[in-house]
């Protein structure tokens, strides 16, 4: 075990990954020598060389075009985009080639090895090209698994298992925790599954689900619910693609209530899913609606941040919203 | 740390202004339009084995295509894409590298695909999509793809292949397997920006590609004279730092020749370089379009003379590799090996019901099980409405 | 008044426009003399010349990119995007550009004069590259306005109210009925609301929610239904952003029910938004969870097209499982 | 119908494989770098005034980049990137357009913006993202626009307005009112997909537009050397059938003079020209990076002599126009005047709460009214939370 901060738990499963298998290769824009913008990728060209590490010209389409072809070929690429907003000129490469690839060949060819991995999120005064929460834009993709975790321990034991899974992978980390969250991290290789929701605090009144840095929104709100005596249960989704619809729906059948809390915009984001996809199979054990505390429906500003986010103040307010129903 | 980074350029305090067509690009020919050689040229070493199987392939692929053609016409299949007048460029090329170069296609390449041993039944059950389809019968006809092959299975969007084989050809050099990509992509899907990304990270790269485009004047009913406004292609290449060859891709022994020496120059020089074939798509795009009401008739006589099998054919009848009964005779074959194989495919029936959720991941999801299990239960329900896969549902 | 089928109806409107305001201009690729693959814009070039009706070089981005400038140049381009599924390459000009160039200016400069048109939807043979609907990939975007037409006289009427609303405008049609559907439409110059639903059906027990070619869909399961003595309310969104979401509450809080049928893949298809917007404004007044009729979550198949597709059958057991609850 | 759509070109039976780098492109320069002309070179026409506007404007502009890292550093914005070493090539070309022809800026060019009359407090009030920004706090610091300086507002994706700028231009030419579109990118923005469609699509359409590349050698760490392997940015004009200048970007005076050339091509003949500007960026990529991560102290001293100021000062001192102690005090009233504005803005508040949903769309949607009620009745819960809108919530 050792103290890291998000952006070395990153740092240490590329390291591990690149040790382990010599097809691991990790590049975009300024990954190479300076080690990538926030320095995810310290170290790794002077360690594992600049054939295996390496910089990209600044064409995000090409980036993830070059990944899938080194995929197909039989490699496991870990492509970096410096910010989640500037994924969208790849946006074709991800949904029509990477997502569709193995499917429309009937499994001639795959890019399976393929991990896109992106900082995601606001909070560092950003404005709305450094600040966007994209996973609602992609989760619409059969073919794609779609991962973000919240903590350093999350982060690296999901993107070791990223890296390998036999299925393409978008890994969304969240920015504003890089070095904010700390935590104690395996040195050694381990792996968390993907696909599966953790539990992170149970409870019995109400059914508190986030994912990402959301998770430490909850956890503050869920503090002040807690004065006021309620017990909530707080779970981590981890894996937006596929998700884990069997353990939250366990949970709210046992709480009776659901809160969905996420950066992003309201209209279509990923709790959007939640919410139709939970009062299907737990309507006779809902007591209020599901609720869900977003984004303003505007693109996500600078001198508002604070306003625009849907911050733990506003989290505690839809849960109380979801009990006092 | 970085080296010098600004290109060392002569100073000038003469204002020059580079003209727009700054670089000339000659094409390359080695037989004319009669067949025979141009004076003093040098022809590509070419045993009579090899070239027989180049013909014999062009003779099929233009059966092919005339017979599916007509097959759509009928109501047989759905859709289909014919290369009339283009199979040179996509069977010289595919001849001229090694069979474990892995070749990526736009979709007017069957060529290449049959050259490399795609057999009639292979193609027949892809355009049927039926249940023997090496892609389950998921994409539209004329996708096809075969990893035995080495051929890259066609994806629609155009362009997308171009960055792609940069990739594929970067993990070929780092395997070291001295094995070079050939990525085929017409005049229209240049304009793309998937081209430029492709292009310049190959150079950056130095990955062993071959960048073929096919020129063929049109994309859709868009001529090449609104696609873009410089000497067509192969110019761009200077612009990555990347060389280039201009050949008529309507003579298979210069296509031949010249892909030869792009293979060498990407795995000896190790660079990538880009291939301008000069062509015309004989035929309408595909079954879905009508070409004369964009073009006119005598545009199409003026290419109808140049048509590259008859070229080849007499060049072959030249060295006494080839009569036209033998020649006549073959394409007989062909005939009847395609209509077999269309009836016997056609009665294939198509890939079962539980096909419908695999290979979306390695393993279907706990949602898709249960999607496909509903479906099930519906088709049993409703077997009337689903004729194809109702009698495989128990 | 003329019959026109929906193609002629996208013409007539473009016509109309064209005519109206030199302002207005026509492109994508094939769109020229040759009047686009589908020829909805036949004739347009003959009538208004080479600079306001022409071919584009085949770069969707492009597209977008040079219409947006245009836009922002105080001109109402039309821009035509061949097939839906090839809108992916321009996500980026429109999502994070033409979507935030009023926002991002504090309204110093705009695109409204802007109209995206493209083709979408399945049911002709097309497999996943020429058959998606991807309403849902645009819907979570502030700044965009999404509309989907159903018939002839929706098409005509919605397209010249979204060519000169002063937003950027994304106008899905729907292939499938481009010859099939025929209907009577007004010659002269009429205009439908954005934003607004239509009750296509009154009905009293169950709503069903559609838009596009899936109304016709519902059409066919409500008469299903109704040979089961069951009075079905349908309502065409029309507009997928912004949405009538008092439209749809009102009806369920009178029905007490709501079915959502659509074409796209189930997961984050715009009907779980529907749902659960719906499942929050309604939640007292429902006696069965919102059902949803969707794809399969796998890309659009080709030899499974059938299967698939949530047809008329596949929506009426909806309709039963809802009203069965 | 369509015309001939194949280029003409001629043909060769010998295989002809063009050089990577075929195009000899050589770099204009007038002042050399101690500011003495080039023996026998004719200078553009500049009088006194224009001159002295442009050389007052690049010290304001070096002044406003030095004090707002320095603001930056000191915590009180939280982001500012410098132009240190470009202002030749951003105030030079805006000095040799018209009024009315539209700039479209990357980020970078901020002399640009300064010499249409952007004022100290404009400035300051976007970098203070307060009430008072005409971009309403919306974006980060240094993303300027302003309409009535015909400047578009600066959107942080890279290489985006480049296809802008072709639609942009089209209009004008529409319109007929003999305006241009100036476009600035990087050498690294020029790698997007973007770029290759912007350039095509103006090139095709014969868009006045005046494509205008800073290479400045590196795309935050990544030196040109990495991201491309052409000889700049350029050849590539070739590919498009466009003209294209290389000029120095240190040399204010070069820059004027191939702008209007540029210019004087892009509406006379009717034909977008490319323009690379070859300097350095001296500084850091921004205030989040430091450069000593990726290139020495040698590199940057081998451009620190080359520096756009100190060559046009000595220029303006030979011809008289300025001296030392002029030039000094003019940068006092400069520093004085950034200060000042600096306070002011600081202490300007925030945009008010109700800005958060304008200008989505032409008015807020029924579920965005509702979202700003209810935020409203937040803040008036919890008014400590949102200190910077609480005031202003009643
Ligand atoms: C991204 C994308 N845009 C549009 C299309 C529709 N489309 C299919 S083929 C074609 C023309 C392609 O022309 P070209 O690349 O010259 O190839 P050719 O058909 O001439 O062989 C178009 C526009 C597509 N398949 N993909
Ligand atoms: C689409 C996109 N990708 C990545 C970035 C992040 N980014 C901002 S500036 C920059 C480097 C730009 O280099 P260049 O175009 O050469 O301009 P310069 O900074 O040298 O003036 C990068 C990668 C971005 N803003 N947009
Ligand atoms: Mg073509
Ligand atoms: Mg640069």
């Amino acid at each position: 075990m050792a103290k890291m901060n998000l952006l070395q738990a990153v740092n240490s499963a590329l390291d591990i990954a690149m040790a382990k298998n010599d097809k691991v290769s990790v590049f975009g824009e300024d990954v190479g020598h300076f080690g990538g913008v926030f320095r995810a990728t310290s170290g790794l060209q002077e360690k594992y060389g600049r054939e295996r590490c390496f910089n990209t010209p600044l064409v995000e389409q090409g980036i993830i075009g070059f990944a899938n072809g080194l995929a197909a070929q039989g490699s496991f690429p870990v492509a970096e985009i410096q910010f989640g907003d500037y994924i969208f000129p790849a946006f074709d490469q991800i949904v029509n080639e990477t997502a569709k690839f193995r499917y429309r060949s009937g499994n001639e060819f795959n890019v399976g090895g393929l991990t896109i991995r992106t900082p995601y999120g606001g909070g560092i005064h950003g404005g709305h090209y450094h600040s966007q929460s994209p996973e609602a834009y992609f989760a619409h993709t059969p073919g794609l698994k779609i991962v973000m975790p919240r903590n350093p321990y999350q982060a690296k034991g999901l993107l070791l298992s990223a890296i390998f899974d036999p299925n393409p992978v978008l890994f969304l980390e969240p920015k504003r925790l890089y070095r904010a969250a700390v935590g104690e991290v395996p040195e050694d290789e381990y792996t968390l599954p993907l696909g599966k929701a953790e539990v992170v605090k149970e409870g019995t009144d109400v059914t508190i689900v986030g994912w990402g840095a959301q998770v430490e929104v909850i956890e503050k709100a869920v503090a002040l619910a807690e004065k006021d005596g309620v017990n909530a249960e707080i779970i981590d989704l981890r894996s937006i693609l596929p998700w884990d619809v069997d353990t939250v729906a366990e949970s709210v059948m046992k709480t009776g209530r659901l809160v969905v809390s996420q950066e992003a915009p309201h209209t279509m984001a990923f709790g959007s899913e939640v919410a139709a996809t939970i009062q299907e199979k737990c309507f006779l054990y809902l007591e209020s609606p599901v609720m869900r505390a977003s984004g303003i429906d505007t693109p996500y500003p600078l001198a508002h941040e604070k306003e625009y986010f849907s911050d733990h103040l506003k989290t505690y307010e839809a849960i109380k919203r979801s009990l006092n129903y | 740390m970085a080296k010098e980074t600004t290109p060392k350029t002569q100073i000038t305090s003469e204002l020059t202004v580079i003209p727009a067509h700054a670089v000339n690009i000659p094409m390359f020919q080695l037989l004319k339009e009669d067949g025979t050689v141009h004076k003093g040229a040098a022809l590509p070493e070419i045993d009579k084995e090899l070239a027989l199987k180049m013909f014999n392939t062009m003779q099929f692929i233009r059966l092919l295509d005339e017979r599916m053609f007509a097959a759509q016409r009928q109501g047989r299949i759905s859709f289909y894409l014919s290369s009339l007048g283009e199979e040179a460029a996509s069977i010289g090329s595919a001849a001229a590298i090694d069979f474990n170069d892995m070749i990526m296609s736009q979709y007017r390449e069957q060529g290449a695909l049959a050259f490399r041993g795609f057999t009639v039944d292979d193609f027949m059950n892809q355009l049927f999509s039926n249940e023997l389809d090496l892609g389950k019968g998921r994409q539209m006809p004329v996708h096809y793809g075969s990893a035995a092959l080495n051929f890259m299975t066609i994806s629609s969007p155009l362009g997308t292949q171009i960055p792609q084989a940069a990739g594929y050809a970067y993990g070929q050099k780092l395997d070291g397997n001295k094995n070079c990509t050939l990525v085929y992509f017409g005049e229209g899907a240049a304009s793309e920006g998937d081209f430029h990304a492709g292009l310049n990270m190959a150079a950056v790269y130095k990955a062993p590609v071959i960048f073929f485009c096919r020129n063929n004047g049109y994309a859709i009913s868009t001529p090449a004279t609104e696609q873009f406004a410089g000497d067509g292609i192969a110019p761009r290449a200077t612009g990555y730092g990347m060389k280039a060859i201009r050949v008529d891709g309507n003579d298979i022994l210069a296509v031949y020749q010249a892909t030869q020496e792009a293979r060498r120059i990407a795995l000896e020089e190790g660079e990538p370089v880009l291939i301008e074939a000069m062509s015309y798509r004989m035929a309408g795009h595909s079954t879905s379009d009508d070409p004369s009401g964009y073009r006119t008739k005598e545009e199409e006589a003026k290419w109808r003379v140049k048509d590259p099998m008859a070229r080849f054919q007499k060049w072959l009848e030249g060295k006494g590799w080839m009569t036209e009964e033998a020649a006549a005779e073959q394409m007989e074959a062909h005939k009847k090996a395609v209509l077999a194989a269309l009836k016997k495919a056609e009665t294939v029936p198509a890939p079962h019901i539980d096909e419908i959720i695999t290979d979306v991941y390695d393993t279907p999801t706990q949602l898709q099980k249960e999607q496909l299990e509903a479906l099930k239960e519906h088709i049993r329900k409703y077997p009337d409405a689903y004729p194809a896969t109702a009698a495989g549902v128990k």
